[in-house]
């Protein structure tokens, strides 16, 4: 089976069976496939920054936070779909404004200022709420988890395709240019700062939408759980484990976690956080192409 | 390699557990989701041991009365990882998968307040505890009950009276920007203005602070009578070091959470003697008959005291299911009627159900006296009387 | 007709002056030799024509168009594309997959990955390296790498390249056949070039004319001929 | 101003200094960013939480047990599993790359084995909490302790850093790391020393850190952040600069709260880290290091 084959026959049946879900009934089921959804699009959406051009961001919560904030904001005054899209856009309109300084630090420079810009920001709209008077808000008109997890899932789907467009295009081609090398890029006619800006706006519009959607999910909203750092290290973890070099990669990633986590953290959640963190250690020093990796050396062994 | 077999044995042992429970005689099963890793990993100990403790001695008394049938007991328990999502999650695989008979709490409020949607769509009674705000009262009342005497608006007033009755004339106040104190801040101010007590400072903090020199100084400079830390652990124990290094003098200081860990006294000792804090349970309170052999019951088992909130309110709704049960079976329909309309006799005296609050147990304060937690405030349920801090 | 007219360029770091008024012009379909030890300033001044260094003063226009100021893609898309002394590959994808980038965002500019690819592989065999094609660039040898940044430049559809020391490194068939592919592209696509080399001998036998800079300062213009004769660029090199 | 504010700022400035040091040499030398650094301050708080109340040990002497377990710590993950992929110039690249992300798959399992081992229960202890007071100044022996200490440690490495042979080919590893293996620095037993002395002097700063903070499994992330901001100040890899930024925060912070209101503490450490790195990504004083 080539390539292709594979992701033409996996892609729909996955998108297929990710629509038939709901109707299986089960709540659970359908809260674990949410959370899978949401982990594929934050970590396809992060692909698109930072494993086409290697600025490896470990701040993408900052936008899943914005969002949410800017839903709790407008949800209510403005009907449901667009306070999630005013969260997206949020999100993108961000992105849009740090990136030009942001994206002209490199290496590990850049890793730790996204991890310090999304502290800030958290404890920016900490400050915010606190002078607002506000310390915690809540949701009283959440839609049902079937209604959520079909959003959840076109967010997914929405945010593969996306990392599939641009891995396919002559943006992509540009941005894994610029991976290799940045200079040599430019020298070739590269426009370097506006295709990092432009994969930096496109991959926050997602986040800032999944921040509304998770709102929903837990109808409340606290400035210092928005910003959870955790999250930014899930996602990094999960492209990792995943492998970086392709589409699969962040679908891949999410399905072991989640599917580690149903399996272990049950019953044995220190243990299952100490098995994450040396699979984390492992998959670094020893498959660096992660579980697509596997895939790709079985299907160019045939 | 090894790690495929790491995993094996891990399924295989967790295997065995679930063998080894099946063979107990239809126990009734209590589903709960803890924050065993993350961000409020700290605080889990004190619930889980409080509700082990109580599984404990259900089982040793013969087991749980279910409508004049006793029947074991055993916890279905899950990690939520401290995140709301993850706990919403849990319940539904509680509620609908594991079909358990019974929920338990989990701990904090944002995950309370997660949970009450999930609850009400399924119609599962859960008793609450480790929750306070004022947005507790904005749930729906049906499925979910909070038996804490710690809401904001309460605290606020409580306090304001408390310290105007000790002859309080002035308070510096320092808090955390993290909710609880947040909005105990809110309603404090105000009702600290109606008793006609000044507040000189008035100072927010983050929650990584680590130095508190420069307010503790103004606080001194203002000669306040009063010091009114709205703080979180690690910055209740920061205060207390501070406070005695740069000797804060006034004889009312309250410290908001963290006071009542055993850790607390442990670190500092002495010098945190004659501190205020917030609870609505003492081991002392010779009207509460229950309250002592739990402390004894709890002290023994773990070899620490259990905390005056978290453990005594997580024990407390155990108490409150278990008499629910014992009158309504496990029919979700009867034990909500039952918990919505009896009064119930905890470690923490009677309580009883208006809506989703526990209006029986008095917002009241506890205070730190030489080494045991009592009750000063309000009269009604005072184990001791208040005494004027004189020194660290 | 003149295509590359550098005036009075300055550049310093710091207090020291790398280039110190270095004016001179290409004229189109020649080659344009630069010569100096180590440290003389020809790669900043590379870097300066690329895009890459804003020169402390003067200005730099290509056919007729002021580019000083402009940054390297742009001055890219105009048709200059320079190559570096110490390669930069794109090493983690194929040869192939380096020269399409190029094409897809150079002067020749293409929006379609059908046209990209057919400018890549007529790029890579101008250099020799089709049989390479589907390599990853960084398992390439040296020489493969410097073909490489090579294609990758003319890929671009430049109608001037820079090569910086595309020659070091090699071993003489190598260099040979360098020389023998530079010859025929400039035959063939009417190029124009300016080099930096250290091998001597390529670059008297390759340049049309030639400029001698020491220390940033520019000794001598002229042919080869003219250069090897100038008894400023003697003493430079001889002492 | 008062000299008791000084002496906050002196003793934030000693921490931040002493901890950011650990951390930057390990970072110097290896290229390794260590964001499990933090979790060896824990292990060093619980190394002198467990010998007190298990053996009565005093802590004061905890400080070299929990130099020696952090230090061994360091020598095993440097033996099985750095010195053979840094002798490879591939692997050690992409090491460095991830080396973030890594360690903080250490951070997990250490945070997580801890809490598996010992609960995660707040612990706390009272030692040398008397109070002092001299020119104004009102200090507790706990934190005259931190000060002293921290402030030997800083100096000490600088001295040797600077007079003693062995210092010297560390100094030529950070800065030139290529060209200290030419010269004929024994690359490889820099690297270990460092990694150990790194290490070392968390746990150290985690027994100084035990005896006025409460203790808990979680405790350490928020000492590599500030490390990291510490170093970052400095400019990466700068041992020197790194020490005079330790002490600037410090005073940074301290002042900063006594000049505006501590509300706005987080914002003003976390926009000046941010701050820093958009617009002197070298550091404040010097050069930093060149990141490959």
């Amino acid at each position: 089976m080539t390539k292709l084959n594979l992701d033409i026959i996996g892609g729909p049946l996955l998108v297929l069976a990710g629509l038939a879900l709901p109707f299986a009934g089960a709540d659970y089921l359908m809260g674990i496939a949410f959370n899978l959804a949401m982990w594929i699009a934050l970590t396809q959406s992060w692909s698109i920054l930072s494993a086409m051009t290697g600025y490896v961001s470990l701040g993408h919560v900052v936008f899943c936070g914005i969002g949410s904030y800017v839903f709790i904001l407008t949800n209510g005054t403005l009907p449901m779909p667009v306070a999630l899209a005013c969260a997206g856009l949020a999100a993108g309109v961000m992105a849009l404004v740090i990136g030009l300084p942001v994206l002209r630090v490199r290496g590990p420079y850049f890793v730790i200022l996204t991890f310090g810009l999304a502290e800030l920001a958290k404890n920016v709209i900490v400050q915010i709420e606190t002078s607002l008077g506000q310390f915690s808000r809540l949701i009283f008109d959440a839609p049902a988890l079937d209604t959520l997890y079909f959003i959840m899932f076109g967010l997914a789907v929405a945010s593969t395709a996306a990392a599939v467009l641009v891995r396919h295009s002559k943006l992509g081609r540009g941005l894994v240019a610029i991976r290799e090398n940045e200079e040599a890029a430019e020298a070739i006619g590269v426009p370097v700062t506006r295709l990092k800006l432009i994969a930096f706006v496109v991959a926050a519009i997602i986040p800032g939408i999944v921040g509304g959607v998770l709102l929903l999910r837990t109808s409340y909203f606290e400035a210092a759980q928005a910003f959870d750092p955790v999250i930014s290290f899930s996602i990094v973890t999960m492209a990792i484990v995943g492998g970086m070099g392709t589409v699969r990669g962040p679908i891949l990633g999410s399905l072991a976690f989640v599917l580690l986590s149903e399996l272990l953290w049950a019953r044995f959640p220190q243990l299952y956080m100490i098995i994450l963190g040396a699979l984390l250690i492992l998959f670094i020093l020893f498959m660096p192409r992660g579980l697509s990796g596997l895939f790709e050396r079985r299907e160019a062994r045939r | 390699m090894t790690l495929l077999k790491k995993l094996k044995s891990i399924i295989a042992a967790g295997a065995v557990l679930a063998a080894g429970v099946a063979q107990a005689e239809e126990p009734v099963r209590i589903g709960y989701s803890m924050s065993l890793t993350g961000l409020f990993a700290q605080a889990a100990p004190s619930q889980v041991n409080a509700y082990e403790l109580w599984e404990d001695q259900v089982n040793a008394a013969g087991g749980l009365d279910v409508g004049g049938v006793k029947r074991p007991v055993e916890f279905v328990t899950y990690d939520d990882q401290s995140n709301p999502a993850n706990a919403v999650r849990i319940y539904e695989k509680l509620i609908t998968e594991d079909k358990v008979d019974l929920l338990a709490a989990p701990w904090s409020t944002p995950i309370h307040l997660a949970l009450a949607p999930i609850l009400s769509r399924h119609k599962f009674p859960m008793v609450g505890n480790t929750a306070a705000s004022v947005q507790l009262r904005e749930v729906a009342p049906g499925y979910i009950w909070f038996p804490t005497a710690v809401i904001p608006d309460k605290v606020g007033e409580e306090l304001a009276a408390f310290m105007k009755s000790k002859g309080v004339t002035s308070a510096a106040i320092l808090s955390n920007v993290l909710p609880l104190s947040q909005e105990i801040k809110s309603f404090l101010v105000p009702a600290l203005e109606k008793q006609g007590i000044a507040v000189p400072v008035n100072e927010n903090y983050p929650p990584d602070i680590k130095d508190l020199t420069t307010l503790l100084t103004q606080t001194n400079e203002s000669g306040a009578d009063a010091v009114i830390m709205l703080s979180y652990p690690s910055d209740s124990f920061l205060f207390a070091a501070q406070a005695k290094e740069l000797g804060v003098k006034a004889p009312f200081v309250l410290s908001l959470i963290g006071a009542t860990f055993g850790s607390y006294q442990q670190a500092l000792g002495e010098s945190v003697n004659n501190i205020v804090t917030v609870g609505h349970w003492s081991p002392n309170q010779a009207a509460w008959p229950k309250a002592k052999p739990f402390f004894d019951a709890y002290k023994a088992k773990y070899n620490e005291a259990p905390d005056a909130l978290d453990s005594a309110l997580a024990y407390m709704s155990m108490e409150i299911l278990q008499q629910a049960v014992a009158t309504a079976g496990l029919d979700k329909e009867k034990i909500r009627e039952a918990v919505s309309t009896m009064t119930f006799d905890t470690i923490n005296g009677p309580i009883k159900f208006e809506g989703v609050q526990n209006t029986m147990t008095p917002t009241s304060f506890l205070q730190i006296q030489d080494g045991s937690l009592e009750l000063v405030w309000p009269d009604s349920v005072k184990t001791k009387d208040f005494r004027p801090k004189t020194g660290w | 007709m003149t295509i590359l007219d550098v005036q009075g360029i300055s550049k310093s770091f710091g207090g020291l002056k790398a280039l110190t008024n270095v004016s001179f012009s290409v004229e189109e379909g020649a080659i344009f030799g630069l010569m100096g030890a180590n440290g003389a300033g020809k790669t900043t001044l590379f870097a300066v024509i690329a895009g890459q260094i804003k020169p402390s003063g003067g200005s730099v226009s290509f056919r007729n168009r002021t580019i000083t100021g402009k940054r390297p893609d742009q001055i890219c898309r105009l048709g200059i594309s320079r190559t570096f002394q110490i390669v930069r590959p794109f090493a983690g994808i194929s040869v192939l997959d380096n020269v399409i980038v190029s094409a897809l965002y150079g002067a020749a500019a293409s929006n379609s990955h059908a046209e990209a690819r057919e400018a890549g592989i007529a790029a890579l065999e101008a250099v020799g390296l089709a049989g390479s094609a589907d390599k990853l660039a960084g398992e390439l040898t040296l020489s493969g790498q410097k073909r490489l940044e090579i294609a990758r430049a003319l890929a671009t559809g430049a109608e001037m390249l820079l090569l910086d020391e595309v020659m070091a490194g090699l071993t003489p068939t190598e260099v040979e056949e360098m020389i023998a592919t530079l010859s025929e592209l400039r035959r063939a696509r009417n190029l124009t070039f300016m080099l930096v080399e250290h091998v001597m001998g390529a670059l008297m036998a390759l340049s049309d004319r030639i400029l001698a800079l020491d220390h940033g300062v520019p000794i001598a213009i002229g042919t080869p001929a003219e250069i090897a004769a100038n008894p400023d660029v003697l003493k430079v090199y001889f002492g | 101003m008062s000299t008791q504010l000084l002496f906050a700022a002196l003793v934030a400035g000693s921490l931040y200094a002493l901890v950011a040091l650990g951390l930057n040499l390990v970072y110097g030398t290896l290229r390794l960013l260590n964001i499990a650094h933090g979790d060896l301050v824990m292990i060093g708080a619980y190394v002198a939480f467990w010998m007190l109340s298990l053996l009565g040990m005093p802590p004061v002497l905890s400080l070299f047990a929990a130099a020696a377990l952090c230090g061994g710590f360091g020598w095993l993950i440097y033996v099985g599993i750095f010195r053979k992929l840094l002798s490879t110039p591939a692997l050690a690249r992409r090491l460095e790359a991830n080396s973030l992300i890594l360690f903080y798959g250490v951070s997990v399992i250490l945070q997580n084995g801890v809490s598996l081992a010992f609960t995660s229960t707040a612990r706390g202890y009272q030692y040398l909490n008397e109070v002092h007071r001299f020119a104004g100044v009102a200090a507790s022996g706990n934190r005259l302790m931190l000060l002293g200490v921290a402030l030997v440690l800083c100096l000490g490495m600088l001295l040797f850093l600077r007079f003693h042979l062995f210092g010297w080919s560390l100094r030529a590893v950070i800065e030139r790391r290529d060209a200290a293996a030419v010269v004929g620095v024994d690359v490889d037993r820099v690297q270990m020393a460092t990694i150990c002395t790194g290490f070392a002097i968390a746990g150290v700063a985690g027994v100084l850190v035990s005896m006025t903070e409460q203790i808990t499994p979680f405790m350490g992330f928020p000492f590599t952040i500030a490390a990291l901001v510490v170093i970052v100040l400095g400019g990466l890899g700068n041992i020197f600069a790194g020490i005079v930024a330790g002490f600037a925060l410090g005073f940074i912070e301290t002042f900063g709260i006594a000049a505006t209101s501590a509300t706005y503490r987080s914002i003003l450490i976390y926009g000046l880290f941010v701050a820093v790195l958009l617009l002197r990504p070298q550091g404040l004083f010097g050069k930093a290091i060149q990141a490959r």
